[in-house]
């Protein structure tokens, strides 16, 4: 492991700590302030990473100590221009998912969890072992659940146990799936090389694939095994939903591509059409659900099912512009969506309610949120010139090279994009004013803040996505020649 | 001068920027003045770009400049550049944008002085402007795609501009539904163009196509696509309901978005790329029926509205099908001409019945109005000029750019030509009703609106007189040669579609058949001009009540073919259903039901199990002695 | 050795304190006796062990892992009981000695290199729960679980002896070395009488570490017992009877693998499967903990039917995380029920805002039985999947899968009345002790449960 | 050898009563009856030393014991409430089931050969005490904590309390 | 004392192991079906004197002592199990004044 100035771990650990710290306040604007300080921390730390970093295939800022050796397990981390995307999406998030809670005046322990899942987030967008990502995988899910269940809806105890109940049960097969892969290991560790190594022959790695892929799946979700997802987020506080929507969910998209698919070649050449299948199936399927729904976070829950659908579909299709357009696409769902459900957030502290019925016609009260939310939604539909356009043609293109009726299929999303939302819009913000919305107070200026930064990322990566993609390129590029071109059944 | 293409789209952006961000600082009259200045000197500047190519066409050059200012996109093999292209084709179209659009500008700064959100609508109208140049200028199909989809979205804000109204809000959704139908259908066509062609550059694409054989099936899919597309951002069948319904926008919009420009964008990209339709003739063909249909349709609908601006609206889509069947008969220069023509006299009609509506205080129903020419003369006479040109009366604008269509029309297809003829004398009968309707007989209107009627404001009146006399004179840009014209417009535009023309042969017709053919269609514009003077004016007869008993052929078209209807039975419904049907019983019931059932199935079962522990001891010895008898049975057999 | 004899002295010792009533020397004097013994054993640790009193018993690596093992979480549970007895019962000073006695069986269990040695280790241990179990005699669930607990621990005896005298009479020895031998020299050609053996054997100790079909006296007798005798039953002699099992089979019939392994196979999952979806129904706590070790018998059941190297290690780490977790949702239970007097979920409502660190130590060894990463549970479920997985046992993985994902329902149904059913209660109150044990044990957990290397690395 | 038929049929015939005869006392002694039948056995196979320990721990003092518990809780007479017939026809059948298998998977019925005592005075006192001072010693010791433990609980649990605690 | 011996020459191992299984299915029946918990235990006490028999058997079936050794063991513990046994009935007794385990159902479910 050759020295780097940029030490990986530090990052991980930091957010650990203030967790730690955090634990302890229960003055509720001095958590705040520390644990947004300690958020904005770790972006500092964040920004030498991207400054060092080589926009090339090789993994960078590597670190590798003995974990369990009597069980060859290393605590191996490093990054490459897949993950790093992530890890920016993740540090750039918290601080942002942090900065829209601070109108709920929580004690510092729910800070302490978000800052602890950040921890494990970061630990799987970085882990080169299979065990150290597994671990990250689970630690992630304690706080999410802890920050759903004890500051979310009225029936969340029920939803979210279902919730952990199901992912739990995912990540297990999962787990079988990495133990199995070690034992054959001639080296006998965890090491996501000595994984991509392996040559299994086609019937262990078909099983294999289907291990990984109900963790992955449940996590994303991926149609049919979604429905977790609508009631966790509308149950959810508004931060939980954040980070489950906004960075959690990449987990599996994440999985998909830096373990499912490689680890398991044969089992993808197999399956994969299945699964984009399923993905596409998702996408049109919830944009139909989204239609009616009556609930405004139910209806941006169907949304995101339906978008990772599209992301889905464009890994799947296994090609540099499928791939490409799913990692920007995975940053800039992310972005969107806390976008999207701040302003619900917005909305139903000032009104207590989330039915559209009860909305309309807030943009004249509130014109600067008005505009705001429309660029959010624009960038959810992927008009050119906001990020998600990028995203969403990179991976209509990789899926249209996969197959024409694929790419017409899934570019329905499109146009049922643009209804859902444009709905969502119009009976929020347009139309005549309702008794209830007519004492809307306008935003404040940590909402405007969170908002416009929002706005300026969705603008700014619609208008240059370039460096963006830049990093991953030639990463994507060379786990596909390492993976090989897509075997069509 | 070619170097600062990028300042003509950039202008209306700062413009938009400046009276987006400072609504609330800014004064009306500043950032009314700032709206109209950017789109001015971009004017400028596109004039300056015109007289450039002009000299380089004059010199016989193709004049095609392209410049690049950064890569976009790259993934793969695949890298998109925003870079701008000018040749012949765009600088025409830069003019009527820029142009046009500041017009239309200087007339809102009149029109929307007493609208609280008046900075909002500059800002909007800048971005207009902005994204209708970048999909003017765009040098590949992804640039224009971003233009294509981004007047898209002004048009939904504008037509939305005044939200309040629900029904305004639901009209601007439609708008933007349906012209995203259209987009999936650009985008298809984009993603075939890349694999097939391996660039989305125009440079890249026509050679390669030109090589291609007739009638190949890669590019009648492509062609098919990318006019799927037209038709959604051109409001032709079956997806032109949007655009009656976008009136709901204020007046100025009507004229600059869904009259001038924007709604010609469809006729804009097939002219741009013709070499790939010339090559696919069944997408021609099919081109040319849903145009002259659209054009039928629309006008026979507009026969019966009262609404002006619907009347005006039904109009544009009755001549945009015009321009379809242009394009349909490979009349590219045709139909771009009449592109031309039709922006300034239907931008000229819809000024004027702005004017009107303002005079009649937000009043368009034509039955509560009459009798306004003494009150607004300018108006009046403005409007009368317009109602000429698009009547096809010789020798306004109208008449030659229609004339153009229609003899090719007439070469192509002799029924083509005949539908296209009966559509001539709908729209002239009810252009002019809608004349007279206005300015002749006695005033209909209440004592209120009697008292506070009057001619627009300066700001308004000049923009209309400066589009009446383009509308007058504008026929003289393409006169043809059986008129000892010179066919200007088509020599400047021969580098674009010299392919096509290649491909196809020149068009020809004797001039004998073209001095009958005209003569017929202004013979018969005239007629039904007065046919409509015996009715409106002479016998003075007004339009009945909405609810009034119709006769059936009226009936459907006062109530537009019941399309509307139709679409909402056919998909809305349909869709509306699905999606609760989905959500109830496969989501919640169905799917979540498994799991939750599963669930369900261990508690069960737990509370079966439960009762084995019955607490009796001699039940549990009595298992225990079992267990022991089963696994020495297993030992038996396997000891 | 030593370690054995001064344990029993020390019991004896206690007993001489209960005479003259020297009560508060009592808890002193044992967790001396208890640190002396670990002393010992620390000292023999190392040193090439060799069967001592011609082949008794055998301290080698393993046994002292385990001993030392029971013997830290008797200690733990002998902190747990000093306010626990001294309230309730008169006899503390025999409640004393009988644990240290049954304590001394469960070292000869874990160290025994003869089946005699077997036997009477069992039964030392079990003879002094039986009165354990009984220990409030004016307690019916007491007497209940008493009773119940004898009759079927002598009736599972005789399973046991004849299991035994059917391998003596095949191999003509009680000493392992000699069993081995005779397995080893003809693993074909064994007689019936050591097939018969063996089956009646595994039945003996499957009663003893109550696996299904021989569990049913598990559920009553956990929650009949006094709440501290379960935790020491569910913890230190339930890992005893593990370890001896497993020594076992490690040592004499892995050869026979192939005859006894579907035996166990199918034993696993009916007890994986009777614990976990019985547990989702209860509605106390103690009960729920009682079925709840009977899945995680089910899970070490792993090691045996994938016997190999790594089997010991993962169970003395399950074991041990399993018994700190005990310990910590015991002491909770007990400190609970004074409070409140029930032992039903609903009891442990509003924990969390009252006593926050009592709730988080719950939850940590909610977690470290659910096996949720970066406690020790998960390392040991880890390691037990790995054997199995290394056995390619597939399908019972899958199922094991499935059952750890239904005990999160009842593992975090406390958690979810403690933080999320809010209540308002009165604080309990943690004694001194209390927090030791608690703060003791979970440090532990977490520390196992983040780097269990130094654990592991001891086998 | 028929003696060891004639012997070990009594022994089956009086455990039989043991467990079928309603009156606990006539239980008890049916299986002092038993116990000696075994003592019996042992005898015949030349364990004189275990047939004397037979005699006394068991015929002495463990059923002394039971008489003893059975007459303080007075139950002498058939008190016990019979079980259900169906639980004792099941009872009997497991009972059956048991023995079939054991009996099966000893592949008790096969021939094998005949028990002849190799060295006749193993049983001899003197033989089993140097086994059990030498080579078991250990468990030897260690039983003693067993009794001790049997002995402390059972005082401990059979001790009424005067004080109620 | 020969004679004696001669009385078992020639009796084959095997009726030894089913003459003591049958014991000690007779035992186990005994615990099936009886519900006094004295008698149970008895019944447990016959399954322990089927093995001691047994295991004399063996050891004199291979000639070596230790099985008769093992008895001894036996024996101390059924003396202990019975001790513990009956104190713990005589305990149960003074709450419940029944011997019968059919009323032993507090604890289930």
């Amino acid at each position: 492991m050759e020295f780097s100035m940029v030490n990986l771990l530090s990052l991980l650990l930091l957010p650990v700590f203030g967790a730690l710290v955090l634990a302890f306040v229960k003055q509720a604007t001095a958590a705040k302030r520390l644990a947004l300080s300690v958020s904005l921390l770790t972006v500092l730390l964040t920004i030498p990473l991207l400054l060092n970093f080589v926009p090339d295939a090789s993994m960078q800022f590597e670190q590798r100590f003995a974990w369990i050796p009597s069980l060859g397990i290393h605590f191996h981390i490093g990054i490459d221009g897949i993950s790093l995307p992530l890890v920016l999406l993740t540090n750039g998030l918290v601080p942002l998912i942090i900065l829209a809670a601070f109108g709920h005046n929580h004690s510092g322990g729910f800070y302490a969890l978000v800052l602890f899942m950040q921890a494990g987030l970061l630990l799987v967008f970085t882990a080169l072992d299979a065990f150290a990502f597994y671990v990250g995988w689970e630690v992630a899910l304690i706080p999410i659940y802890f920050i759903c269940a004890l500051w979310g809806g009225e029936n969340r105890i029920r939803v979210n146990l279902k919730f952990f109940i199901y992912t739990f049960l995912g990540s297990l097969f999962m787990l079988a799936a990495i133990i199995y892969l070690h034992l054959q290991v001639p080296t006998g560790d965890y090491e996501l090389t000595s994984f991509y190594n392996l040559a299994l022959d086609s019937a262990t790695q078909r099983w294999i694939f289907w291990a990984f892929f109900l963790a992955f799946a449940i996590k994303m979700p991926i149609f049919p095994f979604h429905t977790w997802q609508p009631d966790t987020y509308t149950e959810a506080p508004t931060a939980g939903t954040m980070l489950l929507a906004g960075i959690m969910l990449k987990m599996g998209i994440y999985g998909v591509i830096r373990w499912l698919i490689p680890v398991s070649p044969l089992g993808f050449a197999a399956y994969g059409q299945l699964a984009l299948v399923l993905c596409l199936i998702g996408v049109v399927y919830a944009s139909i659900i989204a239609f009616k729904q009556r609930d405004a976070k139910r209806l941006i829950a169907y949304s995101s099912i339906a978008h990772v659908g599209l992301i889905g579909a464009g890994i799947f299709a296994w090609n540099v512009q499928g791939l490409q357009g799913a990692i920007i696409q995975m940053v800039n769902h992310g972005i969107s969506v806390v976008g999207l459900f701040f302003v619900l957030d917005i909305i139903e502290r000032r009104l207590g309610t989330r039915e559209l019925a009860d909305m309309g016609g807030i943009a004249k009260p509130a014109p600067a949120l008005a505009t705001l939310f429309l660029v959010i939604v624009m960038g959810a539909v992927g008009l050119p010139l906001t990020n998600g356009f990028v995203g969403e043609f990179l991976l209509l293109m990789g899926v249209y090279q996969y197959g024409v009726w694929y790419a017409v299929f899934g570019g329905l999303t499109l146009i049922l994009g643009a209804v859902y939302m444009l709905r969502l819009y119009q009976r929020t913000m347009l139309g005549q004013v309702t008794d209830r919305t007519a004492n809307f107070s306008a935003i404040n200026r940590t909402e405007w803040l969170v908002l416009v930064i929002v706005a300026v990322l969705v603008v700014g990566i619609g208008v240059y996505p370039k460096p963006l993609l830049q990093l991953s390129e030639a990463a994507v590029v060379d786990l596909i020649e390492q993976v090989g071109p897509i075997v069509k059944h | 001068m070619i170097d600062l293409v990028w300042l003509i789209p950039l202008l209306p952006l700062v413009g938009f920027l400046i009276n987006g961000l400072g609504r609330n600082i800014l004064s009306k009259s500043l950032s009314g003045i700032i709206g109209s200045g950017v789109v001015l000197v971009a004017f400028l500047l596109s004039g300056g770009l015109f007289a450039e190519v002009y000299h380089a066409r004059q010199a016989g050059e193709a004049a095609a400049f392209t410049q690049s200012l950064f890569e976009w996109i790259g993934a793969g093999n695949l890298t998109i550049a925003l870079s701008f292209l000018v040749d012949p084709l765009s600088a025409i179209m830069l003019l009527i944008v820029t142009g046009i659009g500041f017009l239309i500008h200087v007339y809102s700064i009149g029109y929307m002085k007493h609208d609280e959100g008046f900075a909002k609508f500059f800002a909007f109208l800048n971005l207009f402007i902005f994204f209708m140049l970048l999909l003017v200028l765009g040098s590949n199909y992804i640039v224009m795609f971003i233009g294509w989809e981004g007047v898209g979205l002004c048009s939904y804000l504008l037509i939305g501009f005044w939200f309040k109204n629900s029904a305004y809000a639901a009209a601007a959704k439609k708008a933007f539904v349906m012209n995203r139908i259209g987009d999936l259908g650009f985008l298809i066509a984009v993603f075939l163009i890349f694999t097939t062609f391996g660039t989305l550059e125009f440079a890249g694409i026509f050679p390669q196509a030109a090589g291609m054989a007739m009638g190949d099936t890669t590019l009648l899919l492509i062609t098919l696509l990318l006019f799927v597309a037209a038709t959604g951002k051109s409001a032709q069948i079956p997806l032109f309901t949007w655009l009656p319904d976008a009136m709901a926008g204020p007046t100025p919009v009507s004229a600059l978005i869904h009259a001038a420009t924007m709604v010609t964008a469809g006729i804009y990209m097939i002219a741009r790329s013709n070499i790939l339709f010339t090559l696919s003739p069944i997408t021609l063909q099919v081109i040319a029926a849903i145009g002259i249909c659209t054009a039928l349709l629309a006008a026979a609908i507009a026969i019966t509205q009262n609404d002006i601006k619907k009347v005006l609206a039904y109009s544009t889509v009755s001549q945009l099908g015009y321009m379809f069947l242009g394009l349909g008969v490979g009349a590219f220069t045709g139909a771009f001409f009449h592109v031309i023509t039709h922006a300034f006299f239907k931008a000229l009609l819809f000024l004027g019945a702005g004017s009107v509506i303002h005079a009649m205080s937000d009043e368009q129903d034509m039955r509560s109005m009459g009798g306004l020419k003494k009150h607004l003369p300018v108006t009046y006479l403005t409007m009368l000029i317009g109602t000429i040109a698009i009547a096809g009366i010789p020798p306004l604008s109208g008449f030659f750019s229609k004339d153009e269509i229609l003899a090719h029309a007439f070469a192509e297809n002799r029924l083509l030509w005949v539908l296209g003829f009966i559509g001539t004398l709908f729209t002239a009968f009810y252009m002019f009703r809608m004349l007279f309707l206005t300015f002749f007989g006695r005033f209909r209107g209440t004592a209120h609106q009697q008292g506070h009627l009057h001619e627009s404001p300066a700001t308004m009146t000049i923009p209309l007189v400066i589009l009446a006399v383009l509308a007058a004179i504008g026929g003289a840009l393409n006169i043809p040669s059986a008129l000892g014209g010179s066919h200007a417009l088509a020599d400047f535009l021969a580098p674009v579609f010299a392919d096509s023309v290649a491909k196809s042969g020149a068009f020809h017709l004797d001039h004998s058949t073209e001095y009958i053919l005209m003569g017929v269609s202004a013979l018969a514009a005239v007629v039904m001009a007065f046919v409509a003077y015996r009715r409106y004016v002479t016998k003075a007869s007004i339009p009945v009540a909405d609810d009034a008993p119709r006769g059936l052929l009226a009936r459907l078209s006062y109530r537009k073919f019941y399309v509307d209807e139709l679409y909402d039975a056919l998909v809305v419904r349909p869709l509306n259903a699905l999606s609760v049907f989905c959500y109830r019983f496969i989501d919640r019931r169905g799917i979540d039901g498994v799991v939750n059932g599963f669930g369900k199935a261990v508690g069960e079962s737990g509370k079966g199990i439960r009762l084995l522990q019955s607490g009796n001891v001699g039940f549990y010895i009595f298992m225990m002695v079992i267990a022991v008898a089963a696994l020495l049975a297993y030992g038996i057999f396997n000891g | 050795m030593s370690a054995i004899i001064t344990l029993s002295l020390l019991a004896i010792l206690v007993l001489y304190l209960g005479l003259f009533k020297a009560r508060n020397m009592l808890l002193p004097v044992s967790l001396a006796g208890l640190a002396a013994t670990l002393v010992l054993y620390a000292l023999q640790w190392g040193s090439t062990a060799e069967p001592l009193y011609s082949g008794m018993v055998l301290f080698d690596g393993y046994a002292i892992a385990f001993s030392v093992l029971c013997v830290t979480v008797t200690a733990l549970v002998l902190l747990l009981s000093k306010d626990y007895f001294d309230s309730r019962s008169t006899h503390v000073a025999e409640y004393y000695a009988l644990i240290l006695f049954s304590l001394t069986g469960a070292l000869l269990v874990v160290s025994f290199h003869n089946l005699a040695m077997l036997f009477i280790g069992i039964e030392i241990m079990s003879v002094a729960l039986y009165i354990l179990a009984g220990i409030r005699k004016k307690d019916f669930a007491s007497n209940e679980a008493a009773l119940k607990y004898f009759l079927m621990g002598a009736f599972s005896t005789g399973f046991l002896l004849f299991g035994i005298a059917l391998l003596y009479g095949a191999s003509g020895s009680f000493d392992l070395a000699v069993i081995k031998a005779h397995v080893v020299d003809n693993p074909q050609a064994v007689s019936p009488l050591f097939h018969a053996g063996v089956i009646l054997l595994i039945v003996g100790l499957a009663f003893k570490v109550g696996a299904a079909p021989f569990h049913f006296w598990t559920p009553d007798v956990y929650d009949g017992a006094p709440i501290l005798i379960t935790t020491y039953m569910s913890t230190v002699v339930k890992t005893a009877a593990f370890a001896g099992f497993l020594r076992l089979f490690l040592f004499c019939f892995v050869p026979l693998q192939d005859f006894w392994m579907p035996v166990l196979l199918v034993m696993t999952v009916i007890t994986l499967f009777v614990g976990n979806i019985t547990a989702i129904v209860q509605q106390s706590f103690k009960r729920m903990l009682a079925y709840s070790s009977i899945s995680h018998a089910g899970y070490m059941l792993f090691a045996i039917v994938a016997i190999g190297s790594t089997s010991a290690a993962s169970v003395l780490t399950y074991a041990g995380a399993y018994s700190l977790a005990s310990v910590v949702a015991f002491a909770a239970l007990i400190l609970v029920k004074r409070a409140t007097g029930s032992d039903h979920f609903e009891a442990f409502n509003g924990l969390a805002k009252k006593n926050p660190y009592l709730a988080i130590a719950l939850t940590v060894s909610m977690l470290s039985l659910a096996g949720i990463p970066l406690t020790a549970g998960f390392v040991g479920k880890f390691m037990m999947f790995s054997n199995v997985l290394a056995d390619y046992q597939v399908v019972l993985v899958v199922l094991a899968i499935i059952n750890a994902a239904m005990a999160i329902f009842y593992y975090f149904r406390v958690i979810v009345a403690m933080y999320f059913k809010p209540l308002d209660r009165d604080q309990v109150v943690v004694s001194g002790q209390y927090r030791t044990v608690l703060l003791l044990a979970v440090v532990i957990t977490l520390v196992l449960g983040v780097y269990p290397a130094w654990l592991t690395g001891l086998i | 050898m028929s003696v060891f038929y004639f012997v070990a049929f009594l022994s089956i015939f009086f455990a039989l009563m043991t467990i079928f005869t309603k009156n606990p006392v006539h239980s008890v002694l049916y299986l002092v009856i038993t116990f000696f039948t075994f003592t019996v056995h042992y005898i015949l196979l030349n364990a004189q030393f275990l047939a004397v320990v037979n005699f006394i721990v068991y015929m002495g003092a463990i059923m002394v014991l039971f008489l003893f518990v059975l007459m303080l809780l007075n139950l002498n007479k058939d008190t016990e409430p019979l079980k259900s017939n169906l639980v004792k026809v099941m009872g009997v059948i497991a009972g059956l089931c048991l023995l079939l298998t054991l009996a099966g998977s000893l592949r008790v019925l096969e021939v094998s050969d005949p028990v002849t005592l190799k060295n006749p005075d193993i049983g001899l006192v003197g033989n089993l005490g140097k086994v059990l001072f030498s080579e078991f010693l250990l468990p030897f010791e260690i039983s003693s904590i067993l009794l001790l433990t049997a002995m402390v609980g059972a005082v401990l649990l059979a001790k009424n309390d005067p004080k109620k605690a | 004392m020969e004679t004696v011996v001669q009385h078992i020459q020639g009796v084959p191992l095997n009726h030894y192991i089913l003459f003591c299984s049958l014991i000690f299915a007779i035992g186990v029946i005994g615990v099936l079906i009886r519900r006094n918990v004295i008698i149970i235990m008895m019944s447990v006490e016959l399954m322990l004197n089927s093995v001691n028999l047994l295991l004399t058997a063996f050891s004199a079936y291979s000639g070596d002592p230790a099985g008769q050794v093992f008895v001894f063991f036996i024996m101390a513990l059924a003396a202990a199990e019975v001790a513990v046994g009956l104190a713990i009935i005589v305990m149960v007794y003074r709450n419940t004044r029944s011997v019968d385990i059919n009323a032993l159902n507090r604890l289930r479910g």
